[in-house]
This record gives structure tokens, C-alpha cells and sequence, in this order.
């Protein structure tokens, strides 16, 4: 699998992080004219983060963004207008007015699942997207993001775990941008990386420059290609800074100044021009022109937003059920008959190879026996006993040469790797 | 036609359904290998697969939540609480996500949350719950709680083709008690439909699940005394069939509500606000209810019997009724 | 008098109990350094120190557990959830751990669970929530809503010394809307006192929160028309002060309850059913109820304003009423 | 500190596990004689952890049981009509027949929380208890257990996490009995050692042979008076085994029966039988002595139990509210003034000294830069930065001195520390 970028890609790289930016900053004005609903929340010095892991997916991958994964919705083919709207509440919007912000979806197209404000939620339902895209055997990977602050919820903890439990195709990328709101990471966890909580799950994480977006989409892509192969879950923390309040209304007058002059100074954007003048990749010419085509875009779907009406009362009542409105079918991409009798009849019993005893000192009276060397990232072995999980694609725990591999290869997570070999 | 209780009326069902659409899966914990702490989903692994009979950790949150999105990609998964006190664990999965997603952008969510509920068998205040208000309450959420075995495996059929999230609600006293004959073939229960379970003119007794066999026993026990209740089961509590309730009443001109649940927020309340907005003219006497006090469930026999709704707190609420 | 608002009073209510007993402590999201999504708590952390005012991770089952915890060692906590709505996040604490606690095992949890309810400033599915009724339905916790900055200064104190689990409401539209005369001398308001907020004859309309300030410009604007409605604010939601609307309706024979949470299983239901059992002779008309409809809270204005009780709605259903 | 046990503890252990063995064939008897309410569920095979770990408690010091901790329940003082009250629902029981089984507690005199059935919840709630332990100066330390399978669930992670962030004095023990209800262990988490879990929250951690109660006792007494010192909390995972089915009515046929003869090979009574012997700490005709007063004890209050009343029928409308029948009294071991204004005055700020930033390498395109080296357990300067955590016993974050030592000592945990010698 390569990561290398074509000259192309590079530029649709630099395309994605301004349009988000200007978009953005676009609302901050619309802000500050009453035009947008509610809140508004930056994703201001966070743009790396968003698009170089959401650009390691392919269109059949599905997606769920947070709140400040504008980007990540641009790269997935949303446009503009629906982030203009969703904030204007307009008729027009992908949920009619009835949700703002990144609260929206696109179930048929583009395969995203809308979030909803209580955090880590997404983490089990993009498990449960990843599970069935395998059953279905899609060979798609799903993916989602989480705060600091929101890898401290239930949510977060069950989801994962599940994840682990059924090596389910799926990537969640941990954005540390170093504030919960007015709570810095330190008063959420007292673990330096937050990629150690993979370290719960016996699962596999790397740690990433979250405003190197280069990185950021080589990792993801690393990640995203391990889960298609049937070796996921993986955690990806992303090192970046949320430069601006929580929202609109907080000043973040409890962040301290220099901190955000240590980050301006690593600015994402500014730090990608430098490094595609650095390699050529463009010149004054070609970037002022992808600017152009900015402003010419966000003029279009702007000016598209605030023409738009405001959706009609009698809308408020309609919805709450799904009464034929949709037609359910699943996309099937595997024979059904797997599924069926006799084909999918197991034997239904547990096998536990080693009993789970303790590996230590003899009973005694001495200090407690020192315990047996950490565990790497789950040896497919620890679950190959259950009844087998069939995985339709790739290679999944029954597979002895995938086995094989992860006893001689160390395990994906570089820094305890890195350990090992001292 | 074969005898079946009505826990077996339910696995009947799922077993069915996962036959007739490889699209339905169930997940839960200690459902594949061990078949549920019940028993409902035995034998359902071994004939279906890992793939499709999902052991979980004891996560219920983590079951929903992965419920939702499996039926984002058109799966129709079936999740168990062990016992249903545990939704609580993942209430915010079930009301704020499950719930909301349809109206909020038009993603269905063909999804049946089922497990073992009410009281009666001294599970003590955390294996006795009655929480359907709490999803009555839920915008988005449909609600069934049968109490016949023909009734269990027809609304289980209907819930799992329903489009939306349904929360199948299973009485465990009645699980081993009640046995009817059922037929072998495919049939649907529709969703929303109440039932006249026995027709009276003196009074009308709305109740549901267990309560629904004790009203029965209480109404014939008044027709002893020359009392003739019609006695309405529920059968569903979201969408509420209010025609029925309204037509009896209308009928009988008086109200007896008797539920398990505890009586300040039960749903004896909203039939009784449903029918003074709808029905007040016809009323000829008080709406009388006969519920579980407001407490946790007890554990001690003793305790839980005075607790739970009997036949003859009904019929005496009913002879006080009549008298009007 | 100094003239405060309503969150100026929840604010005062909590340095001068801080202040009073150093048993009681803060605990929640951004409570400390920030002062609370709303600024309800700040300055607290400057005065009383991070022992007192403890900024947690965002773990709302931690909070609340947290809270039961330290309740159990006598101290008095006052939980606060940044919005009510992630109350679904630990419903499981707060209803299956501290509602039942004291009945169990005669274990009192003197917590506070306060938070920023209700719709109306465009906050959406997830920041406009309701959800009083499940903890109504909860036996074991209190439930207190205020509609003015004297009763929300007086019930947080009663609130912050009662022996049991008090969730207290706090209506964020009104927050900075409602501004009166508080008294800065040390007063309660009694939990489970409603409170009569205009008398009338013709009918009796029950509110709380907003939606009562919506009922009293219904009721001046219905008074223009010659129809004067006796207006109650009921202050507690549980225990329900009965006497107080019994009283009310006995006078007025009409009823009216008008709340902005969604109608199936909304408080109206409940009120309706105790006015049926213990004053159903004193009723010349049906009860109406003016209520959100069944649905989640819409985000574009539009929509949030025709999902809301307005003062034309309230209007309108009271004149239907006193036709009869 | 010492954590060597004299002769009388050695046969007071002895004594605690073969009561809590005895009670529990006894209450298998009237169950089978229908004179149990509801379920039983037995520690056969584990009650060396859970009274190993008890015993570590000082009567000032608080405890939650699980379902399974009979033995902790006697070791902090409960008697056994207590337990046969519970089980057999009779007025009689601390309860008073509302609640069963080990759902019972004591406030004033031993220090008990009442567990509830949904896995989990006492983890937040004992980390409550140990802040407020703290706050009010008790100097005491908080203890629960749960399952392997209860450590999935949401309340575990935020608990602990909480627990993590407040260093509160909590000792978390993890029996590893290998299953959850019927599912194993692998179909739970892929890691092989569950108290890889505490590495999500940077705290200690140690594991332990759950079925030698020595060793057992050691390791929590170590823990505890490491909370104690301000250096909690601590998660202890202890390796045992679940002989019986989950409760009565489970047949446990979905246990390999090799498993139940390894386990049963290591029963932890009759090793420490063994290990009694083997160091001459008692004699046949003591142990027959002890075993007698087991059996008096027993016969006792089994009996007080069968002749005990069911309560009244009017009891389970009562108590659902403290109407002042409690008066809620808080002990304070430390000046109120303290805790008072100007006292208690802070400056409401936070500083974060470094500023959370990325220090891998460079931006680039190569590789993602290998990150830095894992994390030791929390060094408190992560958390001293907040506004100051007043530790009013012990040493907390803002002594130096605390913080130099844990910089030239290794993490408490013994086998990460150990792999660093390699
Ligand atoms: C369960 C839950 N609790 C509280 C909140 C309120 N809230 C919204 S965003 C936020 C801070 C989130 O911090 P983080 O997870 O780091 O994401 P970030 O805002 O930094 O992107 C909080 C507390 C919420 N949305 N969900
Ligand atoms: C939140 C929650 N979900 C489900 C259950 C039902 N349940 C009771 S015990 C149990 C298994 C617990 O396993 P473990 O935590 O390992 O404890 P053990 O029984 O082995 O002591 C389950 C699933 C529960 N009590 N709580
Ligand atoms: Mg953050
Ligand atoms: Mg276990």
C-alpha cells in the first residue's frame, strides 16, 4: 500500500484546508450579522486534522464528523452550501432546518451518519456501521473522531471495546486539541498521550502532528488500509489546538496567551504552503488561483444560503416516523446463502486454550509474584477459540498466515514497539 | 395447532425472521452460546452463525449504539437487554440517537430493542422494571408489550419489518405461564391495534401485559356479581389506539385503568387526559386507576405482592366504579 | 430590594449555602475556572477553592455517582449538567442508584442535580430538552421547576438541605429574562407548594416554568375578553401539590393545563388523572391541554415556534373551554 | 510499612474463607429447600480475593461488595444471619426484605456501600466517597471490586478516569474470574492482562493470583497504603476462577471441563491449608477448633434466620423518602475554616507549561514521525498546574517532594517497571 500523494492531490489537499478556512471565517461574519442559528463552533487550526483523515477514505467508506469536521464533510463530497445552510437553518438545508451544524447525513451517496450533541455516541454506532458493512461484505472501513474531552464518556469506552472485541473495520481518530471547553487535558486524564487509552483494548494507535497534514493522511491512510485488511480497530491521536473559544460566545480568556502563540506558530495552512513551495509543488500563480475558485465557490453557495427560505411551520410535525417514506435495502456484495443454513451453522462452544491461570510465583508469603510481560496488541489467538468470526474479506483471526505475521511482525503501535527494541 | 408459551411464541419468531431475511441479526450478551439468560435465543447460533448471533461485552450501550448503525447500511437488528431494567445504561443511546434520527434527517432506524420485564417473579427493585413510560414519553419510539403468546410472535414480526426503532417489552412472569395454540405459519400482529379482550357494558378495564390477565380474572369474577367489565389489552403502548379505548368507553360510559407500572406518570394518566378531552361527555363516573405505588420494586414476597396490581384490587376499584 | 434574575438568584442561592455549610461542594463540567456554560457558578471556584468547586472530565455517570458517593459521608453536593439533556447520560445513576437508595437500604442522598432545561433559544434537538417526567415517574427523587427568581433562590436552598435526591430545573429562557426583587436576607421556598399566580373564576389553567409567564399573558389577555382564569404555577412537579389544583378546580370547575413538554406521558396526563379520581363531580367541561406535540425539538425558528405553547394557543384553548 | 501478617492473622484469613465457604454450601442447601428468595450466586473458588483484599481495610476505611463478595462482607464485620436475612428476605435483614442478597450496606459503624445490580455504578460512587473521605479529612481509603466483564462497561471507564484525575485514594479490584456469565473473557477485550486497563488512565496498577490469598492480602495492603499516601488510585487485577454457573439455575455447560479441573487443582483453601501446614502455623486440632466455631456460628444464625418473620405487607409503601427519619451528619477531621473563605480563596486560573505540542519530527512528508516514548503512570506535574488540589493528608501533586521521587522512582507498576530492566 503507498501513501505517496500525486502533485494533484497535493493541491486538492490545499484546496480542502482554505475552502474550510474561508468557509469558516465566512460564518464568523454571518455570525456576528445574527444570519447563523444557535451556535457556532471553529474548527480554526484543526484543519489538517480533519481533511488529511478524512482524504485516506474512499468513496464507499462511511464517515461520522463532530461538530468541528466541516473539513471532513467537504472531502466526502458535501458542499458549502449544506454547511451554510445547516448553520442558517433554511429549508434548503440537508435536514430541512429541523438540526443545524454538522448535524446531517447522507445514508445513499456519500455515507455519512449524522452526530448528535452527546459525545462519544458516534463511537458504537460507527462500530455497528463497520460490523455490518463486513457482514454485508463491502470491504468498507468507517470512521469518526472524538475530542479529548469526549474520550472520557461511556460511550467512548463501550464503543471501543466492542470494536476491539469484533476487530470491527473501523478508525477513530482522537482530535487532542488540548481543551474540553474551559477543561485542559490535564484536568480530563492525567496520561500524557491519549493514544494510550488504545492500550485498554489491545488495539493498535499511533500518535500523529495533527496540523501536518501530510502526516495526518499518511497515518489515516495506514490505519484506514489495516482496517480494510481485517486488522482494525485502530486509534489515532492527533496532536493539534482548538485556536479559538469553544464557541462564538467564549472568549477562551482561560487559555493561555502564549499557548496560542506556540500554535500560531504551527498554523496548518501556513505550514503546508511552505512545505508545497518547499517541493514546487505550485507556484504564486496556481495558488491564487485555487483561492479564486474559493471565494468564487463560497460567493455562489453563500449568496445560495441566504436566499433561502426559512422552512414552513407545519413542517415541525412532520418526520417523527419512518411510514414508507423509505425503502430499507441492504447492499449486498456477498451470497446471501453464507448467511443461511447449513452454510452459516456453527457448533456453539467456547474453547479456552489456557485457562486464564496465573502465570506467576507459587502461592507463598513473599511479595506478590511478579506478573508475567505486558500483552502486545491482542494475538488473534485470544478470540480465534470463540466460535469462529467469519470475516468475508481480508484476513481475520482464523487466518494462521495473518497469525503467523503478527508473531514475527512487532505490533503496529510504533512507540511500544520503538521500546521493545531497547 | 401446537401449544407454545409465550417465550417460545417470541424465539418461534426470531428464528423466522432471521430464516425469511438474512438482513435481521441479533446482538446482545450471553444470547449466542448460552441462548439468553432466558432462553429465548437458544439454539439461535448454532443454526445462524457468529455473524449473525452477536455475544457482546456488558455493554449496553455499546449494543445500541452498534444496533443503530448496523441498521444504517439496512439491517434490521434485534438487541436484547438481559433484563430490561438494564436500557437504563443506555437510555441515551435509545432516546437521544435511535429516537431522533428519523425526524432529524430522515434516516430510519429498523431496529427492535426486546428483553424481559415486569415483576412478580421477587427479582427484586433492578430485575422488576416496568420503564415503558419512559419510551411512551420518547418521540420516535414505537412500544409493544403483548401479553398472549399469539399477540408475542405477531408483534415481533411486525416490529422487526417495522421501519422504525421498536421496543419490545416481554413480560417475565408470563414468559412460561401463558400457553396457546399458535399457528405455524407466517402471520403479523399490526403495531397500534388494541384489543377487545372480553366485551361488557357496565364498565370499561384498559391494562396491557400481566395486568391485562389479572383484569381479565377480576372482570370474571364481577360477572359473578352481575357486573360485565369489557376488558381492552393494550398490546400497544406507542402509537396509543386511542379509537378503541374511546368506542368502549363511549359504550360502557366508565374507566378503570390498571397497570404494573408505578402510578404517578403511568400511562393510566394520558388515557385518562385522552379520554376527558375526547370522551367527557360520555363519562358517568370518576376514571379510576389501579397501579403499583410509587416505590422501587420490593423483593420480599410479602412486599411485592402488596406491590403489584391483584385481581382483587381490580375488581374492587371496578365494584366501587359500578356502583356510579 | 435589589432587582436579580432568575440566574443571578440560582447563583446566590449557591455562595450562600457554600458559605453557610462547608458540607456542601460543586461539582461538574466547566464549573470551576469557566463558571458554567451559563456563568451559574462563577466566581464560585475563586472563593470557595478547587475542594469545593471540582471541574470533572466529561462523565456524566462520574458526576452524578461521584455525587451519590460523597452524599454518603454527609456532605451535601450540587451536580451540575452544562445542559439537561445529558441527564440520559447517567439516567442510570440517578434513577436506578440515587432514587433507590434510601428505600433499599435507608441510605439518604442529599444531592442537588441542577441544569439548564427547556426550548425556546434555538438550541436545538440536544440543548432544548425537557425530561422532567422521567424522573417524575422516578419514586425516590424530587422534582422542583421554578418560574421565578424568588422561588428558584428559595427552592435551590430547600433543595440543596433536603434529605433526598433533588433535581432542579432551571428554564434557560428565562434565565436572564425574568429579573424581580429577591430578598438578600437568608429565605426557602417550601419543595411541594404550588403557587397561585392570579386568581379567576371561570377556569383553572396549571403551568410551570415558562410556559406559566406564557399562561399569565394568556390569562391577562383572556381577562380583556371577560374570561378570568385562575392561574397556578406548580413550582414542584414531585411531590405534586394536589390540594392546591384540587382546591382551584372545586372553585373554577374547568381545567387547563398548558406545559412545553412533548404531550403522550407529559405531566398534564397526570394532573388529569387525579382531578378525574378525586374531583370529577366539580368538572362542567373537558381538561384541555396545550402541550409540544409529540416530536423532538426542532432547530429553525419557525419550526421551534410552532412546536412551543404561545400565549395565542394557551389563549385559544381557554376560550374553547369557556364555552361550557 | 509492613506487610507481613502475625500467627492469629495468618488463622483469622484461614477462619474468614472457610466461613465464607460454609455460609455459602449452606444457603446451596436452602435454596435447594426453596427457602431462597430470587437468585444465588456463589464465590466458590474466589473467596480468597475477596477476603485477601478486605482484609487491607481498616475499619475506617470504605468498602462497595459485589454479588460475589460474601467474604469481604464478613471480613468488614457483617455476621452471617445477615446474609442468610438478605438471601431469605425476612424482616429480619438489614434490608428489612426490600433488597436481597449482598444489597445492603452500614453508614455509621462499618463503612459499607450497597452495591445495585447494574455492573459498574460503584465505581464512580466509591471514587465519590474517597474524595469526600479526603475532603473531610478521614484519611481514609475506598475500596470496590468488579468483574472482568463489568470492566467494560461505560461507569468503569468514567469512574476510574474520574478516580485517575482526582488521585483520590480508591482501590479498584478486578476479579478476573474468566467469565461473564457465560461469555469468556477473549469475547470480552482482546488483552490478555485486564489491568492493562488502568494504562487509559495513567494510574498503578498490579496484578495478582486471585487464589492465593497471601499474595492477595500483600497486594492490597500495598495499595491501600499507597492511597492512603496520596498516590491513588490503584486497579489490582486478581486471576481467579468462577466454580460454579453464574447463580444457581446456570449448569455452566459452556465451561471447558478441563477448566474447571485446572482451577480446581489450585483451590484457595486448600492451598492455604497447605501453605498453613507447610509453615507450622497451626495443627490439626486448632484447625478442627476454628472449624467448629464456624459450624457454631453458623448453626446459629441459620437458625435465627429460619425463625425470622417475612415483613409486613405495609412496609413496601414506606421509605421511599428520608422525611428527617436520618440525620445526615458529616465527620469532620479538619478545620472548617479551611474550607471557608479567605482560606479556601484560589486564583481561578489554569497554565499549561508545555503546551500539549507535537515533538516528533519535523512536518514533512516522510513517514509519520515516530512518536515519543510511552508514559510512565501520570507524573503529578500534569495535574499540579491546575489550580492546586489541597491534599489534606499524605502528599499530593503540589509537594515536591513527590514529585522528585517519582521521577527517580519507577512507576508503581511492577511489571511495566520490570520490562524497563530489561
Ligand atoms: C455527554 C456530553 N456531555 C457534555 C457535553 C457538552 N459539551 C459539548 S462540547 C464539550 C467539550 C468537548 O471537548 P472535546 O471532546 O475535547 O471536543 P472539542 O470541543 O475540543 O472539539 C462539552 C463538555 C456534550 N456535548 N456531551
Ligand atoms: C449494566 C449491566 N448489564 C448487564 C447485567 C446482567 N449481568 C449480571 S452479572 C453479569 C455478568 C457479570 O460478569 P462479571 O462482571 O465478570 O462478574 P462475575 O459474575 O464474573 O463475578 C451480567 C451480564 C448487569 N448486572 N448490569
Ligand atoms: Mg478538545
Ligand atoms: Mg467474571
Amino acid at each position: 500500500m503507498t501513501t505517496a500523494l500525486t502533485p494533484e492531490q497535493h493541491l486538492e489537499l490545499y484546496y480542502f484546508m482554505q475552502l474550510n478556512r474561508r468557509l469558516e471565517d465566512r460564518m464568523v461574519r454571518l455570525f456576528r450579522q445574527n444570519k447563523i442559528v444557535g451556535g457556532l463552533y471553529s474548527s480554526l487550526g484543526q484543519e489538517a486534522t480533519s481533511i488529511g483523515t478524512a482524504y485516506a477514505l474512499e468513496p464507499r467508506d462511511w464517515m461520522a464528523p463532530m461538530i468541528r469536521n466541516i473539513g471532513s464533510l467537504l472531502v466526502k463530497g458535501c458542499k458549502p452550501r449544506d454547511i451554510f445552510t445547516q448553520h442558517m437553518a433554511r429549508y434548503t438545508s440537508p435536514t430541512q432546518g429541523k438540526d443545524g451544524t454538522s448535524h446531517f447525513g447522507d445514508l445513499k451517496v456519500r455515507h455519512i451518519v449524522s452526530p448528535i450533541s452527546m459525545l462519544g455516541d458516534l463511537i458504537p454506532v460507527m462500530t455497528g456501521v463497520a460490523m455490518a458493512g463486513r457482514y454485508l461484505g463491502q470491504k468498507i472501513v468507517a470512521m469518526t473522531w472524538i475530542g479529548d474531552g469526549g474520550s472520557s464518556t461511556g460511550a467512548f469506552h463501550e464503543g471501543l471495546n466492542l470494536a476491539a472485541t469484533q476487530r470491527a473495520p473501523f478508525v477513530l481518530v482522537l482530535e487532542n486539541n488540548q481543551w474540553a471547553y474551559s477543561t485542559p487535558v490535564s484536568r480530563q486524564v492525567p496520561v500524557k498521550n491519549l493514544a494510550d487509552r488504545a492500550l485498554a483494548y489491545g488495539i493498535s494507535s499511533r500518535i500523529v502532528d495533527g496540523n501536518d497534514v501530510i502526516a495526518v493522511y499518511q497515518t489515516a491512510k495506514q490505519a484506514v488500509e489495516e482496517c480494510r485488511a481485517g486488522r482494525g480497530p485502530v486509534l489515532i491521536e492527533a496532536k493539534t489546538m482548538r485556536m479559538k473559544g469553544h464557541a462564538q460566545h467564549d472568549p477562551a480568556d482561560y487559555v493561555p496567551k502564549a499557548m496560542f502563540e506556540y500554535w500560531k506558530a504551527r498554523d496548518p495552512i501556513a505550514r503546508y504552503e511552505a512545505y508545497l513551495n518547499e517541493h514546487n509543488l505550485w507556484d504564486a500563480e496556481k495558488k491564487s488561483e485555487i483561492d479564486a475558485r474559493i471565494e468564487r465557490e463560497l460567493d455562489e453557495d453563500q449568496k445560495f444560503a441566504e436566499e433561502s427560505p426559512m422552512p414552513p411551520p407545519e413542517l415541525a410535525a412532520q418526520g417523527v416516523y419512518c411510514d414508507g417514506c423509505h425503502t430499507i435495502e441492504a447492499e449486498w456484495h456477498r451470497p446471501k446463502k453464507e448467511l443461511l443454513p447449513p452454510a452459516s451453522s456453527v457448533e456453539a462452544i467456547w474453547k479456552v486454550p489456557d485457562f486464564g491461570g496465573f502465570k506467576g510465583a507459587a502461592p507463598s508469603a513473599k511479595q506478590p509474584p511478579a506478573p508475567k510481560a505486558p500483552t502486545k496488541p491482542a494475538a488473534p489467538s485470544d478470540i480465534a477459540e470463540a466460535p469462529p468470526l467469519r470475516v468475508p474479506f481480508g484476513r481475520g483471526p482464523k487466518d494462521r498466515s495473518f497469525e503467523q505475521e503478527q508473531r514475527e511482525k512487532p505490533p503496529a503501535r510504533p512507540h511500544r514497539h520503538k521500546r521493545r527494541r531497547r | 395447532m401446537p401449544e407454545i408459551t409465550l417465550l417460545e411464541a417470541i424465539r418461534q419468531a426470531l428464528f423466522e425472521e432471521m430464516e425469511r431475511d438474512p438482513a435481521v441479526v441479533a446482538i446482545g450478551e450471553d444470547i449466542g452460546v448460552y441462548g439468553g439468560a432466558f432462553k429465548v435465543t437458544e439454539g439461535l447460533l448454532a443454526k445462524y452463525g457468529p455473524e449473525r448471533v452477536i455475544d457482546t461485552p456488558i455493554s449496553e450501550t455499546a449494543i445500541v449504539g452498534a444496533a443503530c448503525g448496523m441498521s444504517y447500511l439496512g439491517l434490521r437488528p434485534v438487541a436484547e437487554m438481559q433484563f430490561i431494567d438494564f436500557i437504563a445504561c443506555c437510555f441515551n443511546q435509545v432516546t437521544n440517537f435511535a429516537a431522533k434520527s428519523h425526524y432529524r434527517w430522515g434516516a430510519p432506524v429498523p431496529m427492535v430493542l426486546r428483553g424481559p420485564s415486569g415483576g412478580g417473579v421477587h427479582g427484586g427493585p433492578f430485575h422488576s422494571a416496568s420503564p415503558e413510560m419512559l419510551f411512551v414519553h420518547t418521540p420516535g419510539l414505537k412500544v409493544v408489550y403483548p401479553s398472549t403468546a399469539y399477540d408475542a410472535k405477531g408483534l415481533l414480526k411486525s416490529a422487526i419489518r417495522d421501519n422504525n426503532p421498536v421496543l419490545f417489552f416481554e413480560h417475565k412472569f408470563l414468559y412460561r405461564r401463558i400457553k396457546e395454540e399458535v399457528p405455524a405459519d407466517d402471520f403479523t400482529v399490526p403495531i397500534g391495534k388494541a384489543a377487545v379482550r372480553r366485551a361488557g357494558r357496565d364498565l370499561t378495564i384498559v391494562s396491557y401485559a400481566a395486568t391485562a390477565h389479572t383484569s381479565l380474572d377480576a372482570a370474571a369474577m364481577l360477572s359473578n356479581e352481575g357486573i360485565e367489565a369489557e376488558v381492552i389489552d393494550l398490546r400497544t403502548l406507542m402509537p396509543l389506539d386511542r379509537d378503541t379505548i374511546l368506542a368502549s368507553v363511549k359504550k360502557t360510559n366508565k374507566l378503570l385503568i390498571a397497570h404494573e407500572d408505578t402510578r404517578t406518570g403511568g400511562i393510566a394518566g394520558e388515557i385518562a387526559a385522552i379520554v376527558c378531552e375526547s370522551a367527557f361527555e360520555d363519562l358517568d363516573g370518576p376514571i379510576a386507576r389501579v397501579t403499583a405505588p410509587d416505590t422501587p420494586v420490593p423483593y420480599a414476597p410479602p412486599l411485592e405482592e402488596s406491590y403489584l396490581p391483584s385481581v382483587e384490587k381490580v375488581a374492587a376499584a371496578a365494584r366501587e366504579l359500578a356502583k356510579y
